[in-house]
C-alpha cells in the first residue's frame, strides 16, 4: 500500500518538474517548487512508515517549514526587483 | 522498492542538473537548485542517512537558496551567452568523467555489506556506542564525542565564514526598513507568520535536545532557529527583525558559541582529563559524556544560528545602500 | 544486471559531478558558477552516502531489535561538509556582490576585457 | 477486527490522497494559464497532503508518531494556502493576465 503512495508521489514529482522546467512564467516555476516541497514531504513521511522507522517525520516537519519559507523569500526577492522579464508579463499562454 | 525510490530520485536529479545548465534566467536556476537540493535531502533518507537529509534540507533547500536569491536580487537576472564555444570544457568534462567511470569499476557495489569500508572503525562505533556515550543516535556520538575536535574545526570555518562576509558586505549598523510593496498589504502571510514564528523557535529547541534520540543536533537546530527570524524579517521587514535580535547580540552570540564549545574541552582537561575528554565532567563517564555533547550541541547551535542571521543580514541590507535595485 | 545495479549510483553521481562541473568551466557567469559548484559538491554527498548504505540495513539510530545499521561515519564527514559548504557558498556569494559593485558586472569574460583595460 | 477495520480506512485514505496528488500534479502540467495551475497545485496541497496525513495517522495509533503528523497536518494545512495566496497576489500584482475566453459576450 505504501509502495503505491510512494509511486503515486514519485510520478507526481515527475510531473511537476516537467512544469518547473517549461515554465513559462517565473510564478510557474515558483508554483512547481512549492508542490514539490509538499510531495516531498509526504514521501518522507510514507518512507518512514515503510521502512518501519516512523520516528523520523522530524525531518518531513523540517521540510516544510523550508520549503513555506523558501517560498516566501523567492516572492519577495522577485517583488523588491519589481522588475519583469518579458516573458513573465505575457499572458501566461504557451 | 528501495531501489526503485532510489533509482527514480537519481533520475529525476539527473534531469534537474541539465536543467540547470540550460536555464538562462538566473532566478529560475536557483528554483530548481532549490528542488534538486529537496531531491538530493528525500534521497539521503532513502539511503539511511536522516541526519545528513535533515541538514542537506535546512542548508541547501533553505538557506542557500536564499542567499543565492538575495544576491541574484543585488545583481543580474539574465546570464549572457558565453563567447567561447564549448567545445573544449565539454571534452574535459567527457574525458574526466570517462576516467572516474572506470574508475568506479572497481569500487565494491553498491549496499555490499563485505566492502572495506564497513570493516574497519563502523563496527566499532556502532557496537561501542550505546554502552560508552549511552545515546542512540551514532552520528551524533560519532559527531560530538569521537570526533569532537573536527567539529570544533568546523564550528571555527562557520566563524570564519560569518566575520568573512561581514568584511566583505559590510560591518556598520545601518536602520533599514524595507518591505516590499506587496508583502505589506499581505496580511494573511503577516498572520501566518506570526503564528509560526514561536512554534519554529520551539521545534528548533526540540531539534536541539532530541539528537540525542533521532535525527537532529546542534547544526540543524542552529538551521532551523535563524529560519524562523528569516521568516519573521521577510514578513515584518528587516528594519524589525534586527529590533528583535540587534547585530550586535548577534556578534556576541557567535564567540559565546564558539567559547562554550572551547570551554567544555578546557574544563575537562582541568578536571584531569583530555581535552574535550567528556566522561571526567561527572561522576559516572555516561553521565559525563551525555552532559558534555548536550554542552557542545547548545555551543554549535548558539554559533550556527547567529552566523546564519549575520549572513543573511549582511546580504539583505545591502539592498539599502543600492536604492536603485529596490 | 547486477554490475548495472551496483555501480548504478556511482555513474550517475559522476555524471551529476560533471554537470556541475561542466557549469563552472563553460559558464561565465558567476553566480551560475556558484551554483555548477553547490551541483558538484551535493554530488559527492551522494556518492559519500551510497557508500555508506548497506544492503537491509537502516538508520544509525540504534533501537532493541535492528541488527543492521548503515555505517555511521559517512554520515558524520557528510554532515559536516553540508555545514562547510554553507559557508563556502555564502562567502562566494559575497564575493560575487561586491565583484558586481567593482565592475558592474558578473560576467567573467566582461571582467577579462575591463582588467585587460586598465 | 479492530486493526482490520483501521488497516482498510487508512488504506483507503492514502489511496484517496495519491490519487489527488496525481490529479492535482496533472492538472498543474495540463492547464492553460497560470490560475488555473493554481488551482491545481492546491489540491495537492490541501485535499491531497491532508488524506495522505490522515491514512498515516490511522497506521500510527495513539502515540507520539501521530502527535508529530498532526502537527505536520495543522502546518500543511496552513503553509500551503498562504504560500498559494501569496503567489497569487504575487502574480497579480505583477500585472499576470488570466486567459479569458473571449468568445463569450
Amino acid at each position: 500500500m505504501y509502495i503505491a503512495v510512494t509511486i503515486a508521489i514519485l510520478i507526481a514529482i515527475a510531473l511537476g518538474l516537467v512544469r518547473a522546467f517549461r515554465g513559462p512564467t517565473l510564478y510557474d516555476r515558483i508554483m512547481a517548487g512549492n508542490m514539490i516541497g509538499t510531495l516531498t514531504v509526504l514521501m518522507v513521511a510514507v518512507l518512514g512508515f515503510m521502512t518501519g522507522r516512523p520516528e523520523f517525520l522530524d525531518i518531513a516537519l523540517v521540510y516544510v517549514l523550508i520549503s513555506f519559507v523558501s517560498t516566501i523569500a523567492v516572492l519577495r526577492v522577485y517583488i523588491i526587483r519589481g522588475t519583469m522579464d518579458s516573458s513573465s508579463t505575457g499572458s501566461g499562454k504557451e | 522498492m528501495e531501489h526503485l525510490v532510489d533509482i527514480v530520485l537519481l533520475g529525476l536529479l539527473m534531469i534537474t542538473g541539465f536543467a540547470i545548465v540550460r536555464m538562462r534566467s538566473l532566478l529560475a536556476a536557483a528554483m530548481l537548485t532549490s528542488i534538486y537540493s529537496l531531491l538530493s535531502a528525500s534521497l539521503f533518507v532513502v539511503l539511511d542517512a536522516v541526519d545528513v537529509a535533515l541538514t542537506e534540507a535546512a542548508i541547501g533547500a533553505g538557506i542557500s537558496t536564499i542567499l543565492l536569491l538575495a544576491t541574484v536580487a543585488l545583481t543580474t537576472d539574465e546570464e549572457k551567452a558565453p563567447r567561447h564555444t564549448p567545445l573544449l570544457p565539454l571534452v574535459v568534462v567527457i574525458a574526466t568523467g570517462a576516467a572516474l567511470i572506470y574508475g568506479t569499476l572497481d569500487m565494491p557495489h553498491y549496499g555490499d555489506p563485505a566492502a572495506p569500508i564497513h570493516q574497519y572503525v563502523a563496527p566499532t562505533y556502532l557496537h561501542d556506542t550505546p554502552g560508552v556515550i549511552g545515546v542512540p543516535n551514532v552520528v551524533t556520538s560519532v559527531l560530538a564525542s569521537y570526533r569532537g575536535y573536527d567539529t570544533l574545526g568546523e564550528v571555527t570555518v562557520i566563524f570564519t565564514a560569518g566575520v568573512g562576509v561581514m568584511v566583505l558586505l559590510g560591518y556598520r549598523l545601518r536602520r533599514c526598513n524595507i518591505t516590499g510593496p506587496g508583502i505589506r498589504n499581505l496580511i494573511v502571510l503577516r498572520v501566518i507568520a506570526k503564528l509560526f514564528f514561536p512554534l519554529i523557535l520551539l521545534f528548533a529547541l526540540y531539534v536541539l535536545l532530541h539528537g540525542d534520540y533521532g535525527p537532529g543536533g546542534g547544526f540543524q537546530a542552529g538551521v532551523v532557529f535563524a529560519t524562523g527570524f528569516i521568516l519573521y524579517a521577510l514578513a515584518f521587514g528587516l528594519g524589525n527583525a534586527q529590533r528583535l535580535i540587534p547585530r550586535k547580540l548577534l556578534r556576541i552570540m557567535v564567540a559565546v558559541g564558539m567559547l562554550i564549545y572551547a570551554a567544555v574541552g578546557i574544563e575537562s582537561m582541568l578536571l584531569g582529563g583530555k581535552f574535550l575528554e567528556y566522561r571526567v565532567l561527572a561522576d559516572d563517564p555516561v553521565t559525563g559524556q551525555r552532559l558534555g555533547i548536550m554542552l557542545i550541541e547548545l555551543g554549535v547551535g548558539i554559533a550556527v544560528a547567529s552566523v546564519v542571521l549575520i549572513i543573511y543580514y549582511a546580504f539583505v541590507s545591502r539592498h539599502c545602500q543600492a536604492p536603485e535595485d529596490m | 544486471m547486477s554490475e548495472l545495479l551496483g555501480h548504478f549510483n556511482y555513474w550517475i553521481v559522476i555524471i551529476l559531478m560533471m554537470t556541475g562541473f561542466y557549469i563552472v568551466i563553460a559558464r561565465p557567469n558567476l553566480i551560475k558558477k556558484i551554483i555548477g559548484l553547490f551541483i558538484f559538491q551535493t554530488s559527492v554527498f551522494i556518492l559519500f552516502i551510497s557508500m555508506a548504505k548497506i544492503e537491509g540495513g537502516t538508520a544509525p539510530i540504534i533501537e532493541e531489535g535492528i541488527s543492521v545499521y548503515s555505517n555511521p561515519l559517512p554520515h558524520v564527514l557528510i554532515l559536516t561538509a553540508i555545514v562547510v559548504s554553507l559557508a563556502t557558498t555564502a562567502l562566494g556569494l559575497a564575493l560575487v556582490v561586491r565583484i558586481r559593485e567593482a565592475y558592474g558586472t558578473i560576467n567573467e569574460d566582461d571582467i577579462h576585457v575591463q582588467d585587460e583595460e586598465d | 477486527m479492530m486493526d482490520t477495520v483501521l488497516d482498510v480506512l487508512s488504506w483507503i485514505f492514502l489511496l484517496g490522497g495519491a490519487i489527488f496528488l496525481l490529479v492535482g500534479a496533472i492538472g498543474a502540467l495540463r492547464f492553460p494559464d497560470f490560475y488555473t495551475r493554481l488551482h491545481a497545485v492546491s489540491v495537492c496541497d490541501t485535499m491531497g497532503a491532508g488524506l495522505v496525513l490522515v491514512g498515516l495517522m490511522l497506521q500510527g495509533g495513539l502515540s507520539l508518531v501521530t502527535v508529530k503528523l498532526l502537527l505536520m497536518f495543522y502546518f500543511m494545512m496552513f503553509t500551503g494556502p498562504t504560500a498559494v495566496h501569496a503567489l497569487a497576489e504575487a502574480a497579480m500584482q505583477s500585472k499576470l493576465k488570466p486567459v479569458v475566453d473571449e468568445r463569450e459576450p
